[in-house]
Order: C-alpha cells, then structure tokens, then sequence
C-alpha cells in the first residue's frame, strides 16, 4: 500500500510538471501585461524599465525555470494586477471557492443520491420518469444561463436571496465562512444550486443505473429472500454497492466543480479563486493564472488520491487483494 | 401570472421602500457597488479612476473638485501664483487631524508631493513640471515650476497628503512598485484627513468606512453618510440586480439598457450628465500601405476623401437611439464641450448620406470599396463592441467591408501604442479640461514625450511646433487661438472619426440626493438624504 | 403420508406480460412437500424451476406476477399476501439458498453483519445476543473458528465455506421450510456432496420442508425423498425418487434420466442427448402436450389436448401413454386422418 | 459475438425500431432535432434575413419587439430584433448552423481521434498504451472548459489577428473535440483489448492479415455501439461547451454568432423587459440540447442488452 501511494504521489508530480509547463506557455501568448499594469498614459521608458525588471525579455525556458523553481517554495510571484503576493491573494480566496464547492457538492450529492436512489426504486413510475426527464433539462441548460435565471426570479423577482457576494461571514480560526450567520447561508444558496445543479443531475443518473445494476444481484434476491425490510434492502444493501462508482465520479466531479466555479463565481461575483482567474485574464495577470491552473491540477491529484483511499475504506475487497499484492 | 407578479413586484418594492425608511432615521449606511475596484491604498501608487475614488473618500489633496466639477479648496485655503511666475503658492488649512491623530502642518505636505514625484510613484507625470516643493513656515508651501504653469492646480486634484511621520515610521516613503510588485505598508493601510476611514477591506469583494469624527470640514459639506459599504460587482446584469432587489443603494454605472427599468423602479431613481470622456475611431493616414486591408501598394485611408467618406457614413444618431438608448450625445470633435478649446462648429456632425458617401469613395478609386480590420476593445467603453457592431454594418453599406476584432482592453491598446492597428476605436478623458492634453497624446506626430496614442501615424511638423508652444503659452487669447488652428486642421484632415461624449449615470435609491460628477468621481461627504 | 403438508402448490399459474404476449413460465404447477421431506425439482434452465421457487417466497420480478393458483404454507395462503407480511415471512419461515454462493453475498458486508441483519429482523435479539447465535449458526455449518471468521468479508471464504454460509443464513431463524435453487451448480465437484449433505442434515434435524432445485440427477438420486420433473413450466412426472429415477413413466423423464449418468452430476453437458431439439420458447409452446416434438412416443393426441397428471405406478405423470386406454386413444386419434 | 453490422441489423428489425416506435421521447426527440437540424441547414434559403452581413442591416430595427412594428423603421419581425437589429429568427437559424457544426465536427474529431488512439492504445498495449492513456490523465485532469480556453488562447496567440474570425469555429472544434477524445479513447481502448484476445483476432491474426486491418476490420465494428452512444451525449456536451465558451466571449464571433453568443448578448436585455434577446436563442439551444441528450439517453437503454 505504500508502495502503491508512493506511486501515485510520483505520477502526480509528474502530471503536476506537465500542467506547469503547460499553463505557463499558454500565457506566453496571451496579451501584454506591460499595458495593464501602466496605464494609457505612460511612457515608453517606463514600458522599457518594467519588461526588463519583470524578465519579461529572458528566453521562455529560462523563465519556466525561474517559475518552477519558485513554485516549488510556494512563491508564485506576485500578482501584476494587484501588485501582491500570488499565494497570498490565493490563500485569500479559496476557502470562498472551497465552501462554494463544498455546499453546492453536499446539495448535489444529497439530492444526487436521494433522487437516484427513488428513480431506481421506481423505476417505471410516472415521478421518477418525470425527475429522469427534468434532470435532461438540467444537463442541457448551460451554468451561467441558470444562474442569471435563478437571480432573475429569487433575488430581482422576488427578493428573496442576496444576488451577489458573500453577505455576512463569521471567522473561524481565520476561515472565513459563510456557514455561520443567517446571511451568509442565504448568500451562498443561489451560487451554491446553480453549480451544483448540473452535477446533482449526473450523481442523480449515475446512482440510477448503479443503482439498477445492483438491484439485479443476486445478494439483493437473497437480502430479500432473507426477509429483510425494502429499506434495509435499498439502503443498507444496494446503497453501499452503489457508492463505489458514485464516490470515484463525484470525486473527479469535485475537480470540475472547482473549476465551473469560474462561471458561477463571475455571475454571483463571489469572491473566490475562480472569479480571480477570471479577472486576471482579463487583466493579463501571468502569474495569477498560472498559479490558477496547478492550483487545480494539484487539486485534481489530490481529489484522486483521497479517492484511491477511499476506495479502501468502502471495499473491502481491495483492501485484502492490495495488501497481497504490493 | 402577470397579476402575482405584479403584486409580487408591488411587495418588493414596498418592502424597499419601507427599508428606506427605517434605515435613514439616524445612521445612513450607503451601499455603494461599480463595476470595478480599487487596486491599491496607497494614494500615489496608481493613476486610475476606481482606485482614486476610494482614496478620495480617506485622503484629501491640496485642493479637490467639487461634484460639479469645480476645483475648491481643501487642505490648502487658498492658492496663488506669488510674483514669480514660476512659483505657486499655498497656504495651509490649520487644526487639520490625521485619522491616526498627527496634525497636518506643510512638512506632510512638501514631504507628500515629494513622495508623488518619486519613480516609483504613478502621480509622477502630472508633476513632470515642478522643479521644487518647499516649506515656507508651517502653513505654507511654495511650488516651482521649471517653466511657469498656469495650469497646475488642474494637475494636483488627485494629489493627496499623507502623514510623513506615520509614512516614514512605517518604512513607507518610496510609493509602492507597482510595476515591480512591490509592497508597502500603505497598500493596506491608511492614515488620512479625509471624511471617512477605514474599517476593513477585502480587495476585489468588500471594503467599509465609517465616517471621521474629527473631519475638519464638518459645517461645509453635509456628511450625512455615516458609514459606506463598498462592493465592486463587475458583471453588469448582477450589479442591476442588486439595485432592483434593492442590495445596494447606489450604483456608479448602470447598463444603459436598464436605465429606464432602474428608474422606473418604485424607489429608484437614475441621475446623468454628459463624461469628460469622447468616444471616437483613430485611422492610420500616414503609412503608404497598410496591413490590415485587402488593397495591394497602397493606403485607402491615406486619402481624405475616404475618410470623409467613412465620416458620413456613420450614423451618429442610430448609434445614439439604438445602441445607447439615448445615452451619449454625439459629435464631431474629439472633446466633450467643458474642454477648452471646444465650439459648437467643431461638435458639429454630417447628417449620414450614403448616395454621396459612395460618390466620394468612387472619386478616390474606391468605387469597389476595400476591406479593412477594425480592432475594438469589449470591455472599456459603454458599449463598445455594440458601437463597433454598428458601424461595421454603416461602413458597409459604402463598400467598406470591415472585419471585427473586439477584444478585451488588455489585449487592445498594446495594438494602438504599438502601432499595429491601423483602424482602431478609442475612448479619451481630459482631466485637465483644456484641448492641449488631447493634442500632445493624439494629434502630435509620435516621439519620445509626445503622440505617444496618435495611431494615425499623422506627423505635420508646423502642427507639432504650435502643440508644443501651448504649455509655455502665458497669453490666453493667444493660447486659444493655437488651439483652435489646430482643431481646423485636425478636423479638415479627418484625422479621427468622432462618434458621441458618453453620458454618465449613477443609479440610486430615491431619498439620495446626489449629483453625477463628470470625472465618475463620487465624493460621499457631498451626499444627503431626504426622507 | 398422512400429516398435512408444510407447503401445498395448487395449480400455480405464473405470468409476464410482455409487449409480445403474456408468457406462462409456470403454468398450472401443483405439488406438496411434507415436513421433513425433500422434494427436488428438475427440468432443463427455463422449465420453469426456479420461478415456482421464487413464486413460492414471493419474489417474482415485476412485471412477473402469480396469475392464478394457490399456495400455502402449514395450511395458511402466503400468494395473496401483503408484501411486509410476505416480508415476515421470507427468511423466517422460508428460507432461500441461491446458485452463486459468491454472488449471493453483500462484498462489502462482514458475514456476521448479514447473519445478526437476519437474526435481528426476525428474532428480535439485541446486537450482543444475535451475534452469538450468528457464531453458533456458523459452528453448525462447519466453519472452523466461527468467532473468528464472523467478521470476515465473503470475498476471504472458499467457494464451499461460502455456501455454507450462505445456507447458514438461510436456515438462522429456523424456518419450515427451505427452497434451495440448484445449491451446488457453482460450486467445486468435491464440494457438492458435502454442501448438499450438510442441507440435509441440517433440514432433517429441524424437520423442515426441502424444496431441492436442480438440474443434477445424481444430487436427487442421493437427497431427494420425491422427485417433480417440469418442462416448459408444467410438472411432467411427480413421485418417488426411486420410481421417478429408477423407472421413469413419462418419455421425457425417461431421456432425462437416460442421459444422466446415476451417481455424478459433471455430465451435465451430455444430458438430454438422447432427446432430439431443443425446449421450446416460452413464446412458443406447443399445442397439446409441450414435449410432443420432440417426444419419440408422441401420437395425435399429444398435439391437441395437454395430458392431465395421470397415475402411473406410485408417481403421477402428464402423459397419454399412462393413460390406461392410451391404446383406446391412440387408435381413434389416427382414424379422422384415415378417413381423410 | 456478432458483429456490430448483425447486431445493428437485428437491432433494427426488432428490438431497437421496436422501442423507438413505442418511445414517445424518443420520437419527439427525435422529430424537434430534426426540425432544428433543416432549419439550420436550410437557413441560407429560408431564414427571413441574412444576419451575417452586415451591410443589410439597420441599425434602426434594433430592439423591436416580436411582432411589433418598429417604431422608426415601420419593419416587423416575428421574434423581434437583437441589440443591432438583427432579426432574430434569422439569427438563431444562422447560429444553429454554426453550433450544431461545431458540435457535430468537434464530436466527430473528438470520436476519430480516440478512438483511433484507443484502438492502437489497446491493440499494441506496451508502451503505446502507456503514452496514450498518460496523456489522457494528464488531459482528464483539467475540466473540459478550461482545455478549451487553453487552446483557445494558444490558437488566439498564434494565428493573425485576420484570420481569427475565420479561425475561431475552427478552434472551437478543435478546443471542444481534444477536450472529449479521452472517454472515447478510454472506452474504445477497454473493448479492445477484451476483443484482442478472442479467436477471431488470433485467427485474422495467423492469416496474416496486417494490424490496421485487423483493428478496422475486425476490433472496430464490434465497438461502435459504446462510441454510438458516447456520440449521442458527446454532442449534446459539445453543444453545450461551445455555447459556454461563446458566452465567456472566447467562442463565435459576434458577427457570426452562434446561440452561445446569442445568449451573451441577450442577457444582457433580461432586466429591462427586451426578453425575447435571451429568450429565443436560450429555449433553442435547451431544446437543441435536451432532445440530443434524450435520443442519447433513449439509444444507450435501447442498445444495453441488460436493459432491454
């Protein structure tokens, strides 16, 4: 087993290296970060001095390095933008992103499952046909089209819940969060649906057919020819089998929360990473989105590892043939 | 269905209206957004419009304009040039208290101008001409220009005063590098006279003040905010959603298409007035050939008739009904009417004539038409893209094909300094209010200090000879009558293509009174409220 | 056999409708099974054995449903009844042992969550007490250190350790009755006769119903008291193993047996070889008598009327051979097409 | 296993034309894809207007509602206009064109090329497989939109400001199909190597036959169906990103714009009562995408065996 983590830390760095390189080029080509950080007024000295002190005349491999080896010590550079340190103004955002993607994974994975989970027992009923329709309508709007909806009818229409920001936080431990107040909850609850929405429909499906699957095993038929209750059957039996595949997608799933945050973020200007990322295009902020984009991959390895752990926990069948075999 | 709404809506704004209500007894908290926020506290750190109207709020200059536009006294009473007309003259407000408590005496004053002129700092330029800054006794200051200046004041509405000793003790006396990422103590904290201070700030989300309780100029501005809570909300729809829902109390840039609603809106009122700002397209007349056409060897552009053309082709008036609702006032010269320098001749446009637009086109050789690119950027000016949309269909409508490339501003003016565009739209502000601001960036041929956004490539050496005179011109009616001989050329020659002046607007709550500022600067300690 | 019967299968009728007609996968089935007793039942896969068990415990799937029929338990009716009162039932009073014993385990479930699970829902025991009895259930199937193993995964048991398992739970609350639906076909030929000896050691002591499901002459000829042999969903030949085994009536019990070798089940392949065809689709069961086909006695009769269950020796057989005037008939079956 | 020409014909005698027959979604689905699909590619001949150029316009008919006249130009529109007074039925019909080539070019792309990958990824297996199914980690690891803007902004460096407009669909289909290609890879690549080791291969294999052969002639068929499916949802995905990536203003040009663009626009006309902006172009693109996802949902129920 340690083995098997030592592996998959060294492919992740691997992978990490690669993602590096890769978002680091990408904005090689992007804008001029020369023009946003002086102005319309400046002058062409001015432009010369700040390429030069900003490196930005050494050749791409020498800066690669520079920024690899920066990374490394956790020093992304600092922001052209906000003239402040990148890990800094990231550390700064992402418990807002992280909670955003928490909330709206817990909305999605509740729903997600308790849904699934009805479809699958009801498989011909006329409700769960219909949720099984109505969650396609939910794969097929687009994120940013539900959130303009959903301001539209609870905040402008009805003026029910906050349209943007964090509303009222509560610090804990130097967390900021906004499960702590009243007004904080009814901020992150549009923001939240919005983004989980699209991936409750998926959890939904995915628990549906594993859900489906397992019905048809024969422990199922012998859980129940042992007599036990239809929700013992469901819920203690087919449930747990169902989660296996349910954990490894909603896992990768949460990489993907994360990043359709960018949209969610920018509609509800939630002040998070993604809404950062997508100011610092705007502004042609290198560094920023640099430092963005390993920040998903590294979580991306993360997420997957965690999941690979889990995996030991639910089935105990690994656990066994792992120990055996590494 | 329309019924419930229609209650629903009735509801919602009762609810807001009666919030007014309550909330304006005694303590009036102003929850302020606009689309984008401050980049640094530190006052000389950053030449940009956001980030000085939140310093505004905490620091105060010398002298500041007033929300008509009018420059009026501040930390200095009064200001005269002394017998030297090379030396200005200032005399100090007295009992002025820091927010940390240090009072402010003419050390803090000469040490903050000096503080503005350093590399680092981004005020710099707007200084180029002060030669000294020294302390005559505690209350007084003199500035030496190296030429004489009659325009100075007009360049110190931005400069503020900091503390030198809290600036110095907290290792702060070089303004933060922006350039080089550099950071101080000021970019997160502050420590001015102004009327309001800070209590907290979260860059890019949320920022409070509360009102000074020791503020000098209480009796001369009504201060009635007690408190301000500043959210940027950079997407537009969500900025107006905030203000119908009733979020917020006051925003600095509704959409132009939700004026109507947001005034409409029980509670809501919408106010205008014209920006110093003018919207215009720039083209390349200089080169002999250019890129970014399908014409081989030569320069469609380079002809005036193509250009007068191109003039009458726009139509100004469609742009102004349709894609700004009535929000811009449209002209023929690139200076909104408070500049100097500016007459109603100059402001006025040709009526769009398309059967004698295409005769002109023909005249020059271009009876075919040509294609071209016309770089725009989509995130500057109110609508922009929309107004670059619209003229691509006028344009080809007398054979001029035009290819759009609207982009994002970052992307879009490097394409300008550096002069890869040669069809280009740009929006210009002239914070000074007189026409030889715009002549040096714009009408005089590109060098070293001078015509540094002029893509026209335009270069006429007589032209640049009387720009350069107008800064040592002393004699006014001499002055104005340069200016106005280089308004007639740069207007024969079509030198740009002048669309319309935008118009500002501020959307707020309906017990609000408050001017727009035709800077987009809003000064809170003016505000009041009515109930 | 003079004492009522634990399980008593009236015309059983089991149907499904499809979107190309209603299939009878048991139709018209009848049969008892006395305490102590062990009926096995055996037939070709789609004769329609499994169905009756599931039919029995109540665990069709849907669309499936019982159409007509009766079946009762100790006298009582359990086909019309609710389904948490059916649910009381099964495990309880029914027990069930299933083909795969692998598959027929919760991977993720300990062996002794599933067992206390099972105890609890139908004793009632607190947690401490179930799992006690669990381990003693385990020690009575032969699990060698049952304390032990209780908490142990299926996946960690041998393929034989895990049938005994699985009977185990089928038999904790002591039911009257046990449907086993072809225990041993998964399983290691040199385990089979212990599991299926170990059932019926098990059921004998408790005096339990056996209800043995198999497709293996050789299990029925060494653990079953009486025989039932179904084809296409009706039950052929019922009766004594001896007989039904050793001296079949009906020509399809006949090849049956012919092509079983008597003491070993691993020819399974070779079955039936004598018999020519195939057993027909649900779809598409012949008229008369659903063997006639392929039957090498078949006469007219067959393909116009279904042979009712008719005595032959101690069995009953649906044959018009057993007949006693099958002569009678076989003649006046062929005279309409002499005339003709 | 037969071959997926059998089973596609079987399928198509019985069970497959059978459960269509009997799924009211399925054939309304099928029948609102339809009707989109000729629309779009029948705009240039029956679209009221040609929206993508410029010259015809009036910027005066811009924002007239539908079914209104203009109250400077006098013109009615049946679903109004847009903000540069497009008529909007025309433009949603032009935008369809471009959205549902871009989907069905990126599905394709994306399709050739995993599967092509797959196929050599579990035929060869080694250090083939190793590399592909690498990069496919690597390429998993980051969301499909944030790939997409990727190339997107690579492609945007590289290619003159000129030719961008021309430049864009194409990127999109490459930027939306390299983000999809994985799970055909992936799918194609597990089926493979079941395949491999059966007789037929072996035989095909000692008959000589040379490996593309076998991988197309033999692997390939017997794989479709999975592919099939992936496609179905694979293009409603990819109408979806396309339509993500055009409002994030990285996608269509606004001089051709599809229904991603569309909707950018038209958000912003949502609170002053200019609805139909939003609205038309969004409830087409939810239908374009919901009956693509349907008949995906319906076909891989109808093409599971165990399902049926």
């Amino acid at each position: 087993m340690l083995a098997f983590v030592i592996r998959r830390v060294l492919q992740a760095l691997g992978v990490l290296l690669v993602v590096g390189f890769i978002s680091f080029c990408m904005f090689q080509f992007m804008g001029d970060p020369v023009e946003g950080l002086l102005g319309q007024e400046a002058t062409e000295e001015q432009r010369r001095e700040l390429i030069e002190r900003l490196g930005l005349e050494d050749p791409i491999p020498v800066q690669f390095v520079r920024f690899v080896g920066n990374a490394v010590q956790g020093d992304f550079g600092l922001s052209y933008r906000l003239a402040r340190p990148v890990s800094e103004l990231i550390l700064e955002r992402l418990p807002a992103t992280l909670e955003l993607a928490f909330v709206s994974a817990i909305i999605a994975m509740a729903l997600g499952i308790v849904l699934g989970v009805f479809t699958a027992i009801n498989r011909s009923g006329f409700a769960a046909n219909f949720i099984m329709t109505a969650s396609l309508i939910g794969v097929s709007l687009p994120t940013f089209l539900i959130g303009i909806l959903l301001i539209y009818v609870f905040s402008v229409q009805l003026g029910w819940l906050p349209s943007f920001g964090r509303g009222e936080t509560v610090e804990f431990f130097g967390w900021r969060s906004n499960l702590g107040s009243w007004d904080g909850l009814r901020s992150i609850l549009l923001p939240a649906i919005t983004l989980g929405l699209y991936q409750m429909t998926l959890i939904m499906r995915l628990v549906r057919a594993e859900m489906l699957e397992v019905l048809r095993q024969d422990y199922i038929r012998f859980a129940r020819a042992r007599g036990l209750s239809e929700r013992a059957v469901n819920f203690g039996h087919a449930l747990k089998n169902t989660l296996v595949p349910v954990v490894t997608v909603t896992g990768l799933q949460l990489g993907s929360i994360i990043a359709f945050a960018i949209v969610t973020e920018s509609v509800f200007q939630w002040p998070g990473v993604g809404f950062l990322f997508i100011r610092s295009v705007e502004f042609v902020d290198v560094p920023v989105m640099a430092a963005y984009l390993l920040l998903i991959g590294a979580l991306f390895v993360v997420i997957n590892l965690i999941v690979d752990l889990l995996y030991f926990v639910i089935d105990p069948r690994l656990r066994s043939d792992r120990a055996g075999s590494h | 269905m329309t019924s419930t709404l229609t209650s629903r809506l009735a509801i919602a704004a009762l609810t807001a209206s009666f919030a007014v209500v309550t909330t304006s007894v005694e303590a009036e908290t102003l929850r302020w957004a606009r689309a984008g926020d401050s980049l640094t506290l530190d006052p000389h750190a950053q030449n940009e419009g956001p980030t000085h109207t939140l310093a505004h709020q905490i620091y105060e200059g010398l002298l500041q304009r007033d929300m008509a536009g009018e420059i009026i006294p501040a930390l200095a009473t009064d200001w005269a040039v002394t017998d030297d007309p090379k030396v200005w003259r200032f005399n100090l407000r007295q009992g002025v208290k820091f927010h940390g408590g240090e009072e402010f005496t003419a050390d803090d004053a000469v040490f903050s101008l000096k503080r503005a002129m350093k590399p680092t700092s981004a005020m710099k330029e707007l200084l180029a001409s002060v030669a000294d800054v020294r302390k005559v006794d505690d209350y007084t200051v003199d500035i030496e220009t190296v030429g004489p200046n009659p325009l100075l004041p007009n360049n110190l509405t931005n400069m503020f005063m900091v503390d030198e000793g809290w600036t110095t003790a907290n290792d702060a006396v070089e303004p933060q590098d922006v350039a080089n990422g550099g950071e101080n103590y000021l970019v997160r904290n502050t420590n001015g006279t102004g009327a309001f201070m800070m209590v907290s700030r979260a860059p890019d989300e949320k920022t409070v003040l509360k009102a000074n309780p020791d503020y000098w100029g209480k009796g001369e501005f009504p201060l009635e905010v007690t408190e301000i809570i500043y959210t940027p909300i950079q997407n537009s729809a969500t900025r107006v959603a905030a203000l119908l829902s009733g979020e917020v109390d006051f925003i600095q840039d509704v959409p132009v298409q939700d004026l109507e609603r947001a005034d409409a809106q029980e509670g809501l009122k919408v106010v205008k007035a014209p920006q110093n700002r003018t919207i215009f397209f720039g083209m390349n007349m200089g080169d002999s050939d250019i890129t970014a056409d399908n014409v081989e060897g030569k320069n469609p552009l380079a002809d005036v008739r193509v250009r007068k053309a191109m003039n009458m082709a726009i139509n100004r008036e469609a742009i102004q009904k349709v894609v700004m609702r009535g929000q811009s006032d449209p002209t023929g010269v690139i200076i909104p009417p408070f500049v100097n320098g500016w007459t109603a001749e100059l402001a006025a446009y040709p009526t769009p004539d398309i059967a004698a637009a295409k005769a002109m086109m023909a005249d020059a050789g271009y009876a075919d038409g040509f294609a071209i690119r016309l770089d725009c950027p989509n995130d500057r000016y109110i609508n922009d893209e929309a107004i670059c949309q619209a003229a691509v269909g006028m344009l080809g409508q007398i054979g001029v094909t035009v290819n759009l490339n609207a982009q994002p501003k970052a992307q879009h003016f490097p394409l300008i300094k550096n002069k890869e565009t040669d069809f280009y739209m740009l929006g210009w502000g002239v914070p000074p209010f007189d026409s030889e601001y715009v002549f040096n960036f714009l009408v005089h041929s590109t060098t070293d200090k001078y015509g540094s956004w002029n893509g026209t490539r335009y270069s006429n050496a007589e032209i640049d000879a009387l720009v350069v005179s107008l800064a040592t011109e002393t004699d006014t009616e001499k002055r104005n009558l340069a200016i106005n001989k280089i308004w007639e050329t740069v207007q024969s020659e079509q030198l740009y293509l002048p669309i319309h002046n935008q118009i500002l607007n501020w959307g707020m709550k309906d017990n609000i009174n408050f001017d727009v500022q035709p800077e987009d600067q809003p000064h809170f300690k003016f505000m009041t409220f009515s109930n | 056999m003079t004492q009522s019967p634990v399980l008593s299968v009236t015309d059983l009728v089991v149907e499904i409708p499809t979107r190309r007609g209603v299939l009878r996968p048991v139709d018209s089935v009848s049969f008892d099974i006395a305490a102590g007793e062990v009926l096995g039942v055996v037939g070709e896969s789609g004769a329609g054995k499994s169905m009756t068990g599931s039919a029995v415990i109540g665990l069709i799937d849907p669309p499936g449903r019982i159409a007509s029929g009766e079946v009762r338990l100790n006298g009582a009716r359990i086909d019309n009844l609710r389904p948490s009162e059916m649910r009381r039932i099964r495990g309880k009073r029914i027990g069930m042992v299933f083909q795969d014993p692998m598959a027929s385990l919760n991977p993720l479930l300990t062996v002794g969550d599933q067992l206390e699970e099972t105890i609890q829902v139908h004793l009632g025991l607190r947690r401490a007490e179930a799992r006690k009895r669990a381990i003693a259930a385990l020690e009575e199937v032969g699990i060698p250190a049952a304390d032990r193993r209780i908490d142990s995964y299926p996946h960690e048991f041998s393929g034989g350790m895990r049938q005994r398992v699985v009977i185990a739970l089928a038999l904790a609350a002591e039911p009257e009755m046990v449907i086993a639906d072809e225990p041993t076909t998964a399983l290691d030929v040199s385990v089979q006769a212990q599991i299926v000896a170990l059932l019926r050691r098990l059921c004998r002591e408790r005096g339990a119903a056996v209800m043995l499901i198999t497709h293996d002459m050789g299990v029925i000829a060494e653990t079953a008291d009486r025989v039932a042999v179904m084809y296409a969903g009706r039950v052929v030949e019922i009766g004594p193993v001896r007989e039904v085994v050793g001296a079949p009536s009906h020509p399809y019990s006949v090849g049956l047996m012919g092509a079983t070798p008597s003491t070993s089940g691993d020819a399974a392949s070779e079955r039936l070889k004598q018999i020519p065809g195939a057993m027909p689709r649900l779809l598409s069961i012949p008229s008369g008598c659903a063997f006639h086909p392929r039957c090498p006695r078949a006469f007219d009769t067959c393909d116009r009327e279904a042979p009712p269950l008719l005595r032959s020796g101690s069995s009953l057989a649906a044959c018009w051979l057993c007949s006693p005037d099958h002569q009678h008939l076989v003649q006046s079956a062929t005279l309409p097409e002499a005339i003709e | 296993m037969a071959s997926f020409n059998q089973r596609l014909q079987t399928a198509l005698d019985s069970d497959l034309a059978f459960a269509f027959k009997r799924s009211p979604v399925a054939m309304t689905a099928t029948t609102i894809f339809a009707l989109l699909a000729i629309a779009a590619v029948l705009a240039p001949l029956i679209a009221p207007y040609n929206p993508f150029d410029p010259a015809t316009l009036n910027l005066m008919n811009g924002f007239t509602p539908p079914m209104e006249a203009n109250e400077f130009t006098g013109q009615t529109f049946t679903l109004g206009t847009d903000d540069q007074g497009r008529d909007v039925l025309s433009t949603i019909m032009y935008g369809l064109r471009i959205s549902l080539f871009v989907g069905v070019a990126a599905v394709l792309f994306a399709a050739v090329l995993g599967v092509t990958l797959g196929l050599l990824a579990g035929y060869f297996g080694g250090w083939v497989d190793t590399v592909v199914m690498r990069i496919a980690d690597v390429q998993i690891t980051f969301p499909s939109i944030l790939i997409a803007m990727l190339i997107f902004g690579v492609a945007k460096g590289l290619t003159p400001v000129e030719a961008r407009d021309e430049m864009a669909i194409w990127v999109l289909i490459l930027s939306i199909g390299l983000s999809e290609w994985v799970y055909y890879a992936r799918t194609v690549r597990g089926a493979t190597m079941v395949e491999k080791s059966k007789e037929y291969v072996a035989a095909a294999r000692l008959a000589n036959r040379s490996p593309l052969a076998i991988m197309f002639g033999h692997v390939l068929p017997n794989v479709m169906g999975p592919v099939l499916v992936l496609g179905t949802i694979g293009l409603a995905l990819a109408i979806i990103a396309e339509a993500t990536l055009s409002y994030l203003g990285v996608g269509a040009p606004p001089t051709q714009p599809s229904l991603g663009t569309l909707i950018r626009v038209g958000q912003d006309y949502l609170f002053n009562g200019e609805w139909w902006i939003l609205f038309f172009p969004a409830v087409t693109l939810l239908a374009l995408a919901l009956s693509v996802n349907l008949l995906g949902d319906w076909l891989r129920d109808a093409l599971n065996p165990r399902l049926r």
